[in-house]
């Protein structure tokens, strides 16, 4: 039971990565009806925004020390953040909470990253075939990560989440049981929470504003919104950079979790399509649906007992049940007809 | 920047045709070489084949950087590094044999393929006479098959797998990176003595070849320590968010976790089960414990935080204070402005025993190679005495164990060496099971 | 005359809340022109559907040649012999007209599937002879090299029916077949359809709005209304009938 | 229609041509030994073959790598149980790559668009992931399939030593070097096998693009609709083209491996499926040409330009001021060597903006555009003109 919880756990904290991404993609899919394969990219910049905050406040003054050396001869360095020099505990405190102090860099910045793309290149692509903006958005996800691999190089880089939330959440005793039995890291549920939050905000956006509504009617119907006198692209434009932004989120809340390097992106993109595709193409509720099934399937399979069973499963279990879903269910689980099909 | 060398055959190619015909013959044959690619001109070439793309790139940028400065030191360059602590004086800083040694380098992408495409075009078209490099076992028994069959020697980079001098062992491949059974064999005194030996341990193993070997030696070597296993799991490998694999070790009664995982993986599972709470935990009455049994600074480094207190063994760290090491250090720092890693080192000191062994030999032969490497015995290179084994063509040497430092004072001094296990207690006979299978073979001079 | 080809018995179809089809019979006779009229919405389509696979009924019947249709795919219930002219041309806009033309004449000649991938084209003189003679009744010979997605409308629509016709079908299904015409083009297409019903041993299922293009053509008229056929009769017969009158014009008579 | 075949001729004669002289005409550009002139001619295939699929049904598979990695697994096995000649190897590799795209696009088939490609996808990610983990026994995981010499191999006999793939005794690594025109130039035996098997399967993919079969596909890619109501079948035309397309993938494998007896698990990565889509879109889907460029130019950027290092950087531009020397090299140097990835993508970006239709496609615009200036006015009273191919 515990065990069972523990996996529930851990295939909701998967899956709020997965829904994130996807539904991001299934943003630009449904309303551009472009195939953004640069969508990984985005993920990993968000990462690397935090990153580079975390650098930023971490950046320490160097004084030669005068007596000890290194090992390789040169005089040993002295180092004080700069931030702590400035700041004082203030200082110390952005450089403790450099991760959520980074998602108010990555909101303007990821939104200035998808307004530009849009923009500048993927807009010359709405009426190319979709192999054409494959091939242009893959190109487009390769430049990103080698700029972020000359600048911070290949090896990850770790992030530690604030003190006060890298410990450990008595989720048992707050939900009534034992005390002690499911015990779970914070961060994983902040990060749970802040991806339903995310979510949910894009989700009251596009139903509750007059600019949501008209994105919506855009997505099932363009040709006829244009028609009313609508200026459509301009909104489509924007909600390019909302799929943007949320990408990044999702990117710069997992840094603790995953240290990120450059090639993160790639990593998440094969199962961030997996996971549109099994959800119905152009279906926002079904991308965040399928994310959390796939990431909770994925923990499931990963149990001991189940790889006694079946050894292997854990490694194919995502691709597995794309399969299964897509066979029995010719749109995923909650497609539309005729998007994507042919 | 006396090391900006370029290969002279992949000149001639790259080069334009125009002019270049008007003197020659308009057709030749090549000359039938005694062996593959002999050095005909007044320079040798050596191909260094490593990870530029993938999740190794830094650690390949770093076995470049360390191949540059071999480079450098063989032509006379620098301050000689190693060269100066070497036991065997044959090489002078004159090149080898005479000739000035030149380098083309190659990305294997971590990938078998990929690898013994660029060793190919190495061999092929740049006319290297040994290929050396790598940063994973795959890559390395490929390339070192391929090595065989073409007929050039292989000096194997970071390759920690048994199978590499085991069932997969060439004659023409060269190791001196330690390996799993030796990791075993070095850390279980070390966790005998810290953790005692009423334990349990629960493995979380990268789901192939290397991990397979790794989970096996450090069962086998706790196991005697009279270690209980209570899990083996396998994980897929890049599974990047470990999770699902340990909860199941929260409430599994183990009381040490063993991660036989390395790169990003050791990087990931690590964090992660520190982020679990693993590291602290009471388990048993006792501290639960985490063992990382291949360590790396660069893997150090991308753990941040969560590698303190965590032991592991290593082939080699910059803080070794004898003479060899520090000369390396020095050398290396001086000209890139930080401590080398040790993969760093192992190239480095593959590149020179490959070069000592050619001016012994007073050949670039591959056999002539060979029989000069097999059974050779030296020092100074930053491992104490150290053994070339005949019979399979594995360095055997001291063994570092190392810890993570709980107060780094750079981002480079992450670990420290808490015990050096000497050479005889990692040795094992060549026919051990974990190595069975497979022969050395004949070395091949091809051509 | 006189052997029925397409009998349609107590054929049914919902859409959700919607009875399209409503116990529809209907018989059309071999070699005759017969035709399917009634207001927007009556069904007439989604009868046409069930004909050729693209809707399985509910409940109900349909016969052709003595073989149910029923739960047959598309492209087995075209092998029986029946083609379809579509509302909106359904053409292949990436080939030539000559090429679309040669599609369907290799689906009379090698049925539904044949692998001739190491024959050339150029070697098919046979094949590409009926395509061009289908092209030359429809007058669209000389643009048989252009690529069918620059075609007018009215262009694709004839090449849709020499499509349809080099196929020789027995029963040529029309939806529409005038739409959108101009009023000499539409008296160019009925003269093509008099040609074919009198040259061939054919029978055309019409449907069409424009009753000139039906008084002119039709030996047989059945009328749609909210799903039911409420009439079927003789062109003569229809015109004065009062139940046609009342479909159409809600009651108002005339 | 007789000159468009007397086109058909001259094409293959050309390629042909081309093909047999890429030892003479690559060298210049480094690209002239033996491993990458075998690895275009390979993935000339490859791309070949997956170009009958996508540029004709437009059909987008993301998992072709899956029937090139069973392939070299096929040929291997081959190598290891009957005998180091590449005809079994190669003959086994084309039916197994055949037989694992039957059943894989059986299945597959039955969605079209994107669910296809995932569902292909999937199937070459499972692929790849149980051959990297737990089928190990039968593929060796991550180190890869090799030939040892206590493999059985029961036609050798107890043939000793080294083994090396051969054609009846003509060994694949074989290389004769010849100087022409102070060039070194490598006439290998192993690219010689390859070169003819491209040429044969180009002049199969010619033979199928002009054949009625050929036309279906392309009515397949036209009007799926149009095609039922013709009376036509579209399941095994779609499943007949990703047959076709499998095997040349399995053969590609099989070539792999006899060129180089070794089979890794990465051949079936997706990244390896999405190398072959970047190869088709690139030289221009639905020509025949293209593909086989596309391959070239990919494989070129991956062996020649991950080969350039500062050294050579630094010989190249010493032409220049020492000064601007070494700014150019270091700005030059984020493109090639480590950073030949960063290369790649803007050439991606570049040619999809550019050159819409791929390499090929904007070869034929590029041409037109000059015929047109040529003759003035008259081009535009030409007919509209075919796809190019």
């Amino acid at each position: 039971m515990d065990a069972i919880l523990l996996q529930i756990l851990n295939g909701l904290d998967k899956g709020s990565a997965y829904a994130m991404i996807a539904l991001g993609l299934t943003l630009i899919f449904g309303t551009l009806g472009v195939v953004n394969f640069a969508h990984g990219a985005l993920f990993m910049l968000g990462a690397f925004c935090a990153v580079s905050i975390d650098k930023l406040f971490s950046m320490e003054m160097v004084a030669l020390s005068a007596t000890e050396t290194t090992a390789w001869g040169t005089p040993l360095e002295i180092r004080t953040l700069y931030v702590e020099a400035w700041f004082g505990d203030f200082g110390q405190w952005l450089n403790e909470w450099s991760v959520l102090v980074s998602i108010l860099l990555a909101i303007p910045f990821m939104l200035l990253v998808g307004l530009v793309m849009e923009r500048g290149l993927i807009r010359h692509f709405y009426k190319r075939p979709h192999a054409d903006q494959i091939l242009v958005t893959f190109g487009l996800a390769i430049v990103l990560q080698e700029i972020i691999k000359a600048f911070f190089g290949a090896n990850p880089i770790p992030q530690p989440a604030p003190d006060a939330l890298s410990g450990m959440a008595d989720f048992g005793a707050a939900v009534g049981m034992q005390a002690g039995a499911v015990v779970y890291p914070m961060w994983r549920l902040v990060y749970f929470l802040f991806a339903a939050a995310v979510i949910g905000a894009v989700f009251s956006f596009l139903q509750f504003t007059t600019f949501g509504m008209v994105v919506r009617a855009g997505m099932a119907d363009r040709e006829t919104v244009g028609l009313l006198g609508i200026n459509i692209d301009r909104r489509f434009t924007m909600m390019f950079g909302l799929a943007a932004c949320v990408a990044g989120l999702a990117g710069v809340m997992y840094t603790p979790i995953l240290s990120p390097d450059y090639h993160l992106g790639m990593d998440f993109l094969v199962l961030s399509f997996v996971v549109v595709v099994v959800g119905g193409m152009g279906s926002l509720p079904g991308a965040v649906a399928a994310g959390f099934l796939l990431g909770i399937l994925q923990s499931f399979a990963s149990m001991n007992e189940v790889k006694q069973l079946l050894p292997g499963i854990d490694q194919i279990i995502i691709y597995l049940v794309a399969v299964v879903i897509l066979l029995t269910r010719p749109r995923g689980l909650l497609g539309r007809k005729g998007v994507m099909e042919a | 920047m006396a090391n900006f060398t370029i290969s002279r055959r992949g000149l001639l190619k790259t080069s334009a045709v125009a002019g270049a015909g008007l003197a020659a013959p308009m057709v030749w044959r090549r000359p039938a070489y005694a062996y593959t690619n002999e050095p005909t001109g007044s320079s040798v070439i050596l191909g260094f084949n490593v990870p530029q793309t993938g999740a190794y790139a830094d650690e390949g940028a770093d076995e470049l950087r360390a191949y540059e400065l071999a480079v450098e030191h063989l032509n006379g360059g620098g301050d000689g590094g190693m060269l100066a602590t070497f036991s065997s004086k044959a090489l002078s800083g004159a090149g080898v044999n005479g000739k000035k040694v030149e380098f083309v380098t190659g990305d294997t992408q971590t990938k078998s393929d990929a690898a013994r495409a660029s060793a190919k075009r190495m061999i092929e078209r740049d006319g290297a006479s040994m290929i050396t490099g790598g940063s994973s076992s795959g890559v390395a028994v490929a390339v070192q098959g391929l090595c065989q069959e073409m007929g050039v020697i292989f000096m194997a980079g970071l390759t920690h797998s048994n199978d590499t001098t085991g069932k997969d062992k060439k004659a023409n491949g060269f190791r001196h990176f330690f390996n799993a059974y030796m990791s075993g064999a070095a850390l279980a005194p070390v966790l005998k003595s810290n953790y005692g030996s009423d334990r349990k341990a629960y493995h979380l193993t990268a789901d192939y070849t290397w991990g397979w070997t790794q989970e096996e030696s450090i069962a086998a070597a706790t196991e005697a320590l009279g270690w209980q296993t209570v899990e083996k799991v396998r994980t897929p490998l890049g599974a990047g968010d470990f999770s699902q694999y340990l909860t199941p070790v929260l409430n599994s009664g183990a009381d040490v976790l063993i991660l036989n995982h390395y790169g990003r993986d050791m990087v990931n599972s690590l964090t992660q089960a520190v982020q679990f709470g693993l590291k602290g935990k009471q388990v048993n009455g006792k501290n639960f414990e985490i063992v990382v049994p291949l360590y790396s600074r660069l893997m150090a480094q991308g753990a941040g935080e969560a590698v303190k207190g965590i032991y592991g063994s290593t082939n080699w760290h910059w803080s070794l204070q004898d003479e060899g090491s520090k000369a390396f250090v020095k050398s290396f720092g001086q000209k890139y402005g930080f401590p080398p890693s040790q993969a760093a080192h192992t190239c480095y000191v593959q590149a020179l025993l490959y070069a000592d062994a050619a001016q012994r030999a007073g050949s670039f032969n591959p056999c002539d190679i060979v029989a000069a490497l097999e059974g050779f015995e030296f020092d100074g290179m930053g491992n104490g005495p150290t053994l070339y084994r005949a019979e399979d063509h594995q360095c055997f040497k001291d063994v570092l164990v190392v810890r993570g430092k709980e107060n780094p004072t750079s981002q480079f001094d992450l670990l420290e060496v808490v015990d050096v296990t000497p050479a005889e207690q990692v040795t094992y006979a060549p026919d051990h099971p974990m190595f069975a299978g497979g022969e050395l073979g004949q070395c091949n001079p091809g051509a | 005359m006189g052997t029925p080809i397409l009998q349609v018995q107590n054929v049914n179809k919902r859409f959700g809340g919607l009875k399209a089809l409503d116990d529809v019979n209907l018989t059309v006779m071999e070699n005759t022109v017969h035709a399917i009229i009634g207001p927007n919405g009556a069904g007439k389509s989604t009868l046409l559907n069930t004909f050729v696979g693209r809707l399985i009924p509910d409940t109900g019947t349909v016969t052709f040649d003595g073989q149910s249709l029923i739960g047959r795919k598309p492209h087995e219930i075209n092998q029986l012999g029946v083609s379809r002219v579509f509302q909106t041309p359904e053409i292949f806009e990436d080939l030539t007209v000559a090429e679309n033309v040669m599609i369907p004449a290799f689906a009379k000649r090698d049925g539904a599937f044949r692998l001739h991938g190491w024959e050339s084209m150029s070697r098919e003189a046979e094949i590409r002879d009926r395509a061009l003679a289908c092209l030359e009744d429809v007058n669209m010979a000389d643009r048989r090299a252009m690529l069918a997605k620059n075609l007018s409308r009215g262009d694709k629509r004839r090449l849709e029916m020499a499509m349809c016709l080099v196929q020789e079908p027995k029963l040529l299904l029309l939806d529409e077949p005038t739409a959108g015409m101009s009023r000499a083009d539409t008296n160019n297409t009925i003269d093509l359809l008099k040609q074919i019903v009198a040259a061939k041993s054919i029978t055309l299922a019409v449907i069409e709005h424009d009753m000139h293009v039906v008084f002119s053509l039709a030996d047989r008229i059945s009328v749609l209304a909210q799903g039911h056929v409420i009439v079927e009769d003789a062109p003569q017969h229809i015109k004065g009938n009062p139940k046609v009158q009342e479909a159409y014009l809600g009651g108002a008579h005339l | 229609m007789t000159s468009s075949k007397t086109n058909d001729r001259i094409l293959l004669a050309v390629f042909s041509v081309l093909v047999l002289a890429g030892p003479i005409i690559l060298a210049p550009f480094g690209a002239g030994y033996p491993d990458l002139l075998q690895k275009f001619a390979i993935y000339g295939i490859f791309a070949i073959g997956f170009n009958i699929l996508f540029g004709l049904t437009g059909y987008l598979s993301f998992g072709h790598a899956a029937f090139l990695g069973v392939g070299s697994y096929a040929a291997v096995w081959m190598f290891k149980l009957l005998s180091m000649n590449v005809i079994p190897a190669i003959v086994f590799a084309v039916i197994v790559g055949g037989l694992f795209s039957l059943l894989i696009g059986y299945i597959s088939l039955r969605r079209s668009g994107i669910y296809f490609s995932i569902l292909t996808l999937a199937f070459a990610q499972m692929s790849y992931n149980l051959a990297y983990s737990v089928l190990t026994p039968i593929t060796n995981g991550e180190t890869g399939l090799q030939v040892t010499l206590d493999d059985p191999r029961i036609l050798d006999g107890g043939a000793a030593g080294q083994p090396f793939s051969n054609l009846f005794g003509l060994n694949m690594i074989e290389t004769t070097e010849v100087s022409i025109l102070g060039m070194a130039v490598q006439f290998n035996a192993g690219f010689y096998v390859c070169a003819a098997i491209l040429i044969g399967c180009f002049y199969i993919s010619l033979r199928l693009f002009r054949s009625p079969f050929g036309m279906m596909l392309k009515a397949v890619k036209s009007n799926q609709n149009r095609m039922s109501y013709t009376g036509l079948n579209t399941r095994p035309y779609t499943l007949a083209a990703f047959v076709i397309s499998g095997m040349f993938a399995g053969l590609a494998g099989g070539l792999l491996a006899a060129m180089d007896p070794l089979a890794g698990a990465e051949r079936m990565q997706w990244t390896a499926s999405g190398e072959v889509v970047l190869m088709t879109i690139l030289g221009g889907a639905g020509t025949l040409l293209g593909p086989v460029l596309g391959a070239g130019l990919i494989k070129y950027f991956e062996n020649i330009f991950s080969a350039i290092n500062e050294g050579v950087l630094m010989d190249f531009w010493s032409f220049l001021p020492e000064t601007l020397q070494h700014a150019v090299v270091s700005v030059s140097s984020l493109f090639v060597g480590e950073g030949w990835h960063l290369t790649l993508g803007l050439i991606f970006m570049v040619i999809v903006t550019f050159l819409p239709g791929g390499l090929i496609e904007g070869a034929s615009r590029l041409g037109r555009l000059v015929t047109n200036r040529g003759k003035g006015e008259n081009g535009a009273a030409r007919p509209a003109p075919a796809p190019a191919e």
